[in-house]
């Protein structure tokens, strides 16, 4: 059993574990614990991980394992990390952890929704380490479908409807991926060669430019769903506002960053010539996400909704990153991603505990709650003052890679889109600030003034998000070296 | 040159201390917080001020020339590429020096005053949290060596900033005064963002050093030369790059029209005012000038430059105008500030390079340094004014000498100052900016001339009104502030009356070398000077030390342009007209809709056109067996027909 | 023509011989032991299965009318394990519905001839003997969809079935004279020698593929099943939807793979217009239903639809991916109609809107649910989606990319109703839900197979590695 | 093999028999007309066999068998949907066809 494959193994069992347990106490308790461990392994994979670089291993994945599954379609088990797994690996865990924390206290059948919560969270690691088409799509197939579940079981609102759209929507993208894997797959049979669903076999292969011209955008669109791509996010609002707290969390902060991840890792990766050839259309899609998804924000009077929609903005940076085929944007593109993930999963787990409180999620029916609760206030305010990108938190190091690696392209078309992009540091500022003055600050709502304070298992939570955010915010360096390298590898084929 | 790698103390101090105050806000009560900030304070102020003598008098000079010494703290923080990277570093030259002795000094008289003025405040050692979290910003942007640095720092004053204005966040109006702050200085600072990145992406680093170096500005200039074609309107894209850099300067120093922000910003606690917004956070657009005053003298001859003195120029007068009218005295010296600014930015805009060329520059740094001084009084004893009168409004005011001297004395110091009467700081710094205005162009003279005489008018009109004018009965008669406060009013007014005899430009130069500029006593534009803020006194004398109905006449006599300049021109109306008319209900509004309805509901249409179809073909499975019978011998014929048809 | 070779046919004797002694011992049995019929029958049934899986040497019989060969075998064997289960699932409804009437062995006899059928259908060499199998498989399972006596919507399943299966085989046969009219043989080799495609002729294949599909239940020839499947007992839903439908798709396939070689070029058009028809059909009738047994005939349709892209690809992979999707299609379809009969039998219901919080009190039954519509919608790590995955595949190998996508596309709409039982059992709440069901023993080993079944055949590779050694049928 | 007969004749005349047998199930409500066109269809095909193989090949004879395994076949379907309509007329005191359409949709 290999280091990887455990934190498939992990969950399996705490899953395995949870179905013989019944109640809550103890169904809580299993599902920390498995997650623990699997903290406790992500630390030590990173630990191993560097050290494996500190003696010189310049592999471009590390601890991989390539066990044959389905030997004749090549479909082989195909696993290993780069530095940017790595740091996914322990995003997963982390927001996980928090995310068990924040439904501490769920009540209604807490252990069907642990089982939930971890089987999506195995997906998400599978994903993450494997490094073969089919296994990858089958774990991002895992990845997606308890969200089903997950929010139409303990969601609020329209649940059953939103989670429908979501369901149906991210299926439909991934129907749209498998067209393009088989294409991919069969393509890369030709001139003799045993066709292969293998990352490391087919980057050696010249993928076809008539076929990458066909497949590119088709496998574009099936990732840029679920990495909320402008036209095709519509499930994203709806689904995190019906979804459960923990739900909301783990979706916008380690399932939309799927969609990044992948393109990253695999589409752009395996089709170059498809992705100079759809970059400037793309480019234009990202770009109206970015700003498009700000404006929308200022709208929003549901807390959940203003979120969504600073997701489509934010999520829209990573794309627009990765299409600004350069190694700072692209830099810019993986720290964001995390950096979205631990400030969008505060976010929600924020909302979650007020809402818990008031049973309110609009702004304009409560003010004041700095004075009612301030711990989460305090806390509301840093989430986001980090989402508007302030300095020495997460948010502004990632965008400044992002803006900054955009501008460096030798090319006035994609400088201006740049512009464009930067104009919604501004945008950010307003709806958040306007969010923070009418929720937080301003006379206090008599209603509600006599509401618990934070408990600890919520500090705890909130605790670990604050802290990574910031320490992304202010040690961008040592966050960098892990990203740097494996950008380096899986650029080349993109840039001459 | 490791003499000086003690400095990252200075910035770190209140760092710790904001920290500290911050973790421990709801544990350490009122007055050891204060206390704790204030010591905090006391030991930059010292370091400050022995940095300031260590570079000045022993080890600044080489060969007479001031170093420009950096002292890395972390070298590539981010490496964007091998050439571009924020490094964390320290630069220590005049500027630098001289920024770090204002803000210290400025900044430990405010946690004095404060330890007074906040008294009895749940919120005080929220308080002193958020003002050493500011000093450690503003310490911070003063001494960064890098362009992205100080926009790190630049952001983060901007939000101590906001913290502090809506310090009573229960008070709508200092909610909204604060996000207003926060989002105009946002707007401007994206303008400053895309500047940093052109000026990246063409000078090929952040660094200072790097960026003002001779054989970078040639670099750029010959590339401007060579690449006609990347310029708008005659100028290069460069030197929208620097436009750009100083917009977000506009928008810290509440340059016209991104001044909007500073009134409101009144709403903040008076010591905040002081600090941030007369003294120190808000000339941070004319240090940024002054930084980067290389490249703006020299790239295109200039071309930015003269936009900045057109700018600094015209929100000078702008400012003076709408100051005449205001009858918050809070308001009144934010608009003065504006308009000090404005000079400030004028005498850079004016200035030559090298030499006795450099005049204006050098001015536009003293003048900051003395402003600082006088407008922290001015602010401070304003506050002490609030503090006894329960009221900012001028109406409610009058009389005062008797009850709090000390105030009045030390106001009355720092209104002679503002108003450029010798032997005060301001007459020096004022007056040299004068002398290269006009040597510059005689329009920007005149107005500067003109500018100069409205101050003295309304800073003593507002000194009248405060503390002559009528005895106002009090229902509860105010005193004299308590001894802090009165400390540091007191030795601000001593700085005031002491810093104008500094001989600045021994010390302070565009070109780094020192030289020597004396006021010529006989000379008549010094006269001119000193005779139009004499008149600007006088006419405030007859108007308002005593009750007459001048003012009165004076206002109908202007009719419209009074209520004009009353309500500042009407600039905020205007910007909530864009903002709100235009860009919330002409833009996101739509775009909202069109989210909720077009792109989901499309997504929705399909689902439901499918169920539809499902509905509509039903009737197909009749459940006829002869239909179904039909179906399939017809289904055979038409299978049969098509391969007929296609073979 | 001695034993050796006609133990070729073992596992036809062996059924003809489980069948005779079914009949003898429902003679011999007195009326007070009828009930031991069933567990007589299900040994016996048992013998069958585990003996058709020893291994057995391969060649022909009858001068080529019969002939076997590993994978034919195999296939019979997977037919054998579906019966199983299905018997398994069904002991409780004959111990309840057909004891009574003394029906029992019948309902043993019809289904095991109805297998014989299949099993004769598959290794069939000649057309005589493919139509008298055809026909052996039909008649029984017509008789058993009208076994329902006084339950007008049985009677009426009966009929329709009764008719329309005459006029397809008689299409069938029809098309068949044809053949045998312009080739001058019944034989497959011979026909498939003599092949040179005169229109008269490809009418005729056209009429025989049709027969075919008209037991696979392509559209536009897929009416009668969902009324069938509707009005019969459930036990022979499940049997229509899953072992007859899968024989005839494995017929088809060798047909058009290993016989009509010449014929594929025009089949493969209409078979592409089909496989686009059958989907989009089956899957929107399938949104609205209502009725569980109703709407699982419309999915069984669209499956049929998802079928048909492997039978585009004439080659090993093709056949490898049909073998393994029917394998798995038979599972899952198994599992689900055994929720719905247990459920129909216990609760007395088929309504969609009764599974109303199903899983609050019935959470295995509602799992077994879950997993089975999940691997017919082909959802990971269930084995449906590996199922589907190589179906994609083998179409995709000849570049039918087109054609995958909109077989995606369906996926996705199918997806959507695959969950409406699924919303109904976890999501829904209601006041009376369906009571705690205690399925009984037989049921609850069919079903625990079933799941093992589900969750390991697609993540354990060896089943499909397996096939593949004997998916050399050219 | 009949004198003065060729098999176009004959196909010709089974054909119209079939299609004539088709027209009648497709037409007629009365579930026993329906059967007895279906037998038409079925008796068509029976020739066929008997014909082509006298006049193709009368050397083998796979269509006679053919054709005998059809009657049989025939009567056995035949027998089986004569019994379900029974069962159907003892549940509706009818046979028509168009009644039957309980389930549908």
């Amino acid at each position: 059993m290999d280091i990887l494959t455990l934190f498939i193994v992990v969950p399996v069992l705490t899953v395995i574990v949870l179905l013989f347990v019944n109640k809550l106490e103890k169904a809580r308790l299993i599902a920390l614990a498995g997650m623990i461990i699997q903290l406790i392994m992500s630390i030590n994979l990173i630990n191993e991980y560097m050290k494996a670089r500190a003696a010189g291993d310049h592999a471009i994945m590390l601890f991989e394992r390539n066990v044959p599954w389905y030997s004749d379609f090549n479909a082989n088990y195909h696993i290993g990390v780069d530095g940017v797994s790595v740091l996914m690996i322990l995003l997963t865990t982390l927001i996980v952890i928090a995310g068990i924390f924040v439904s501490w206290k769920i009540d209604y059948m807490p252990k069907e929704f642990f089982i939930s919560l971890i089987v999506l969270a195995s997906g998400v690691y599978g994903f993450f380490i494997s490094l073969d088409l089919f296994t990858m799509f089958v774990f991002y197939e895992i990845a997606v479908i308890p969200m089903y579940l997950l929010i139409g079981i303990w969601g609020s609102g329209p649940r059953e409807y939103a989670a429908m759209k979501l369901t149906l929507m991210l299926m439909g993208a991934s129907a749209l991926l498998l067209v393009s894997l088989f294409g991919i797959y069969y393509y890369s049979g030709t001139n003799g060669m045993e066709p292969t669903f293998d990352l490391m076999e087919l980057a050696n292969r010249k993928m076809d430019f008539a076929a990458q011209k066909i497949f590119y955008p088709l496998a574009f669109i099936g990732f840029g769903t679920i990495g909320a791509l402008f036209p095709f996010h519509t499930w994203s609002p709806d689904g995190h506002a019906s979804a459960p707290t923990a739900v909301s969390m783990l979706h916008a902060g380690v399932l939309m960053k799927l969609g990044g991840y992948g393109i990253f890792r695999f589409i752009m990766f395996l089709m170059p010539e498809g992705a100079l050839f759809w970059q400037d259309f793309f480019l234009i899609l990202a770009v109206t996400g970015v700003t498009y998804g700000a404006m929308a924000a200022i709208q929003q009077t549901d807390l959940k909704y203003i979120n969504a929609y600073s997701s489509v903005s934010h999520l829209g940076l990573v794309l627009f990153a990765l299409l600004m085929i350069n190694k700072t944007a692209w830099n810019g593109a993986m720290l964001q991603s995390l950096s979205h993930g631990f400030i969008t999963a505060l976010f929600f787990a924020l909302i979650g505990m007020i809402y818990g409180r008031t049973h309110v999620r609009d702004i304009t029916k409560m003010t004041g709650m700095m004075r009612i609760v301030p711990f989460l206030g305090v806390a509301y305010v840093i989430a986001a003052l980090a989402n508007l990108g302030l300095p020495g938190f997460s948010g502004f190091v990632a965008e400044m890679n992002i803006f900054m690696g955009g501008f460096l392209n030798n090319d006035l078309y994609k400088q201006a889109m740049t512009v464009f992009a930067v104009s919604s540091i501004v945008v950010t500022a307003v709806y958040m600030l306007r969010l923070v003055g009418r929720m937080l600050y301003g006379p206090v709502t008599t209603v509600y003034t006599n509401l618990p304070k934070a408990f600890w298992y919520e500090k705890v939570a909130i605790g670990i998000l604050v802290l990574f955010i910031t320490l992304i915010g202010t040690l961008p360096f040592w966050w960098l070296q892990f990203i740097q390298e494996s950008v380096d590898n899986f650029i080349k084929p993109l840039v001459h | 040159m490791n003499t000086f790698d003690y400095i990252y103390l200075v910035p770190l101090i209140p760092l710790l201390m904001f920290l500290f105050l911050g973790f421990t806000a709801k544990r350490i009560k009122e007055p050891i917080s204060g206390y704790l900030g204030t010591a905090g304070l006391l030991a930059v102020f010292i370091l400050s001020y022995y940095t300031a003598y260590r570079y000045f008098f022993v080890d600044g000079i080489v060969d007479g020339k001031f170093q420009q010494i950096r002292v890395m703290v972390k070298e590539g923080w981010i490496h964007f590429t091998d050439k571009l990277a924020i490094d964390i570093g320290i630069i220590i030259d005049p500027i630098s020096v001289m920024m770090l002795v204002v803000v210290s000094t400025v900044s430990l008289m405010v946690h004095i005053y404060s330890l007074g003025y906040m008294h009895k405040d749940t919120g005080f050692s929220r308080f002193y949290a958020y003002l050493s979290l500011f000093t450690f910003s503003m310490l911070g942007l003063v001494l960064a060596s890098n362009l992205f640095l100080i926009y790190i720092f630049w952001e983060l004053v901007g939000v101590s900033s906001y913290l502090l204005i809506g310090f009573y966040f229960e008070k709508p109006s200092a909610v909204s005064a604060s996000k207003k702050a926060f989002i105009v200085t946002r707007f401007a600072d994206m303008f400053f963002l895309i500047g940093i990145l052109m000026v990246g992406y063409f000078g090929q680093s952040f660094d200072f050093m790097t960026l003002n170096s001779d054989s970078t500005i040639s670099m750029i200039n010959s590339w401007i030369q060579n690449h006609q074609i990347f310029s708008f309107l005659g100028l290069s894209i460069f030197t929208y790059a620097l436009i750009f850099v100083f917009i977000g300067g506009m928008g810290k120093s509440a340059m016209f029209p991104l001044h909007i922000w500073l009134p409101d910003a009144m709403e903040g606690p008076t010591p905040v005012s002081a600090l941030i917004h007369a003294a120190t956070m808000v000339v941070a657009g004319v240090y940024l000038v002054a930084r980067l005053f290389p490249l703006y003298y020299h790239i295109e001859g200039g071309a930015a430059l003269r936009f900045v003195a057109i700018v600094g120029t015209f929100s000078a007068l702008f400012a003076a105008i709408i100051a005449l009218t205001q009858e918050d005295i809070k308001r009144v010296l934010a608009f003065s500030t504006m308009s000090q600014i404005g000079y400030m930015m004028m005498a850079l805009g004016v200035s030559g390079f090298d030499e006795h060329e450099g005049l204006g520059y050098m001015a536009g740094m003293f003048h900051l340094f003395t402003h600082a001084m006088f407008k922290a009084l001015l602010f401070l004893v304003a506050g002490a004014v609030i503090h006894a009168v329960h009221s900012n409004f001028m109406d409610k005011m009058g009389g005062l000498h008797k009850h709090m001297p000390i105030s009045s004395w030390t106001f009355l110091i720092a209104a002679l100052a503002i108003s450029g009467i010798p032997p005060f700081a301001g007459f020096f710094s004022k007056d040299e900016i004068l002398t290269a205005a006009f040597e510059y162009n005689k329009v920007i003279w005149f107005v500067g001339f003109l500018v100069a005489g409205m101050t003295a008018f309304y800073m003593f009109r507002l000194y009248f009104r405060i503390f002559h004018h009528k005895n106002t009965e009090y229902e509860h008669p105010p005193h004299e502030a308590p001894w802090n406060m009165s400390f540091a009013l007191i030795f601000l007014a001593v700085m005031t009356m002491a810093v104008g005899f500094i001989s600045f430009s021994e010390y302070v130069s565009a070109d780094l070398k020192p030289f020597h500029s004396h006021i010529h006593w006989g000379d008549p534009l010094v006269i001119g000077s000193i005779l139009i803020a004499l008149t600007g006194i006088g006419a405030a004398y007859l108007m308002y030390y005593k009750q007459t109905e001048y003012p009165a006449k004076v206002a109908s006599g202007f009719g419209k342009v009074y209520h004009w300049t009353k309500n500042k021109f009407y600039m905020d109306e205007l910007y909530l007209f864009v903002t709100h008319k235009i860009i919330f209900d002409k833009i996101s509004k739509p775009i909202a809709w069109f989210d909720r309805n077009v792109i989901d509901g499309f997504m929705n249409l399909l689902g439901v056109t499918t169920e539809n179809l499902s509905e509509r073909i039903k009737f197909i499975q009749s459940g006829r067996l002869q239909d179904y019978a039909m179906y399939f011998v017809s289904g055979v014929v038409a299978i049969v027909m098509i391969i007929i048809y296609f073979r | 023509m001695d034993m050796q070779n006609l133990l070729l046919m073992r596992d036809e004797i062996v059924l003809t011989a489980i069948l005779l002694l079914m009949l003898v011992a429902e003679i011999i049995i007195p009326q007070k032991h009828k009930k031991s019929l069933v567990h007589f029958g299900l040994i016996l049934f048992l013998i069958y299965t585990i003996q058709s899986f020893f291994p057995q040497n391969t060649g022909e019989l009858f001068g080529g009318s019969y002939k076997t060969y590993a994978l034919a075998h195999f296939f019979k064997a997977v037919l054998a394990v579906g019966v199983m289960t299905i018997l398994l699932q069904s002991v409780e409804w004959i111990e309840q519905k057909l004891l009574p009437y003394d029906f029992t062995a019948e309902f043993f006899i019809l289904i095991f001839s109805s297998l014989l059928g299949l099993n004769f259908m598959i290794s069939a060499g000649d057309f005589l003997m493919f139509y008298l199998g055809l026909e052996l498989s039909t008649m029984p399972i017509i008789a058993l969809s009208a076994f329902d006596f006084y339950n007008h919507r049985s009677v009426e399943a009966g009929i329709k079935y009764v008719m329309l299966a005459s006029v397809s085989s008689a299409i069938l046969l029809f098309g068949v004279s044809l053949i045998y009219a312009t080739t001058g043989s019944i034989y497959f080799e011979a026909i498939s020698g003599a092949m040179h495609l005169p229109l008269l002729e490809i009418i005729g294949l056209i009429m025989i593929f049709i027969g075919i599909g008209f037991k696979i239940s392509l559209v536009p020839f897929h009416f009668w099943a969902a009324d069938v499947y509707e009005g019969a007992p459930t036990v022979i839903s499940n049997y229509l939807s899953v072992i007859s439908k899968g024989a005839a798709v494995y017929v088809l396939m060798t047909l058009l793979f290993v016989t009509f070689t010449a014929f594929q070029k025009e089949w493969d058009y209409i078979m592409y217009g089909i496989a686009i028809l059958t989907m989009f059909i089956g899957n929107l009738f399938a949104l609205r239903q209502k009725n569980m047994k109703r709407f699982l005939a419309f999915s069984s349709v669209a499956q049929a639809g998802f079928i048909l892209l492997a039978l585009l690809s004439h080659d090993e992979l093709g056949v490898k991916a049909i073998i393994f999707f029917l394998l798995i299609y038979i599972f899952s379809n198994v599992a689900a109609f055994g929720v719905v009969h247990l459920i129909s039998l216990k609760a007395g219901t088929e309504n969609m809107d009764d599974y109303n919080g199903l899983y609050q009190t019935n959470p295995r039954l509602s799992l077994i649910l879950m997993i089975a519509l999940f691997s017919l919608a082909g959802i990971p790590p269930v084995a449906g989606f590996f199922a589907k995955f190589f179906l994609y595949s083998a179409a995709a190998s000849k570049g039918y990319y087109l054609l995958v996508f909109i077989a995606v596309v369906n996926v996705t709409i199918s997806l959507y109703y695959y969950l409406l039982p699924v919303r109904a059992a976890f999501l829904r709440k209601s006041e009376n839900p369906i009571p705690s069901i205690k399925s009984d023993f037989y049921s609850k080993i069919s079903f625990i197979f079933i799941m093992v079944g589900l969750l390991v055949l697609g993540l354990y590779s060896g089943v499909l590695e397996y096939i593949s050694q004997m998916s050399n049928i050219f | 093999m009949i004198e003065g007969v060729s098999l176009f004749e004959i196909l010709s005349l089974t054909t119209i028999l079939f299609f004539i047998g088709v027209y009648g199930f497709l037409t007629r409500t009365n579930l026993i007309a329906m059967l007895m066109s279906l037998e038409l269809m079925v008796n068509a095909e029976a020739v066929n066999f008997v014909a082509i193989n006298k006049y193709l090949s009368p050397a083998i004879l796979q269509g006679q068998v053919f054709s005998l395994f059809i009657i049989a076949l025939a009567a056995a379907e035949t027998a089986l949907a004569l019994a379900i309509i029974l069962h159907l007329y003892r549940l509706t005191e009818n046979i028509d066809v168009k009644e039957v359409k309980q389930l549908k949709y």
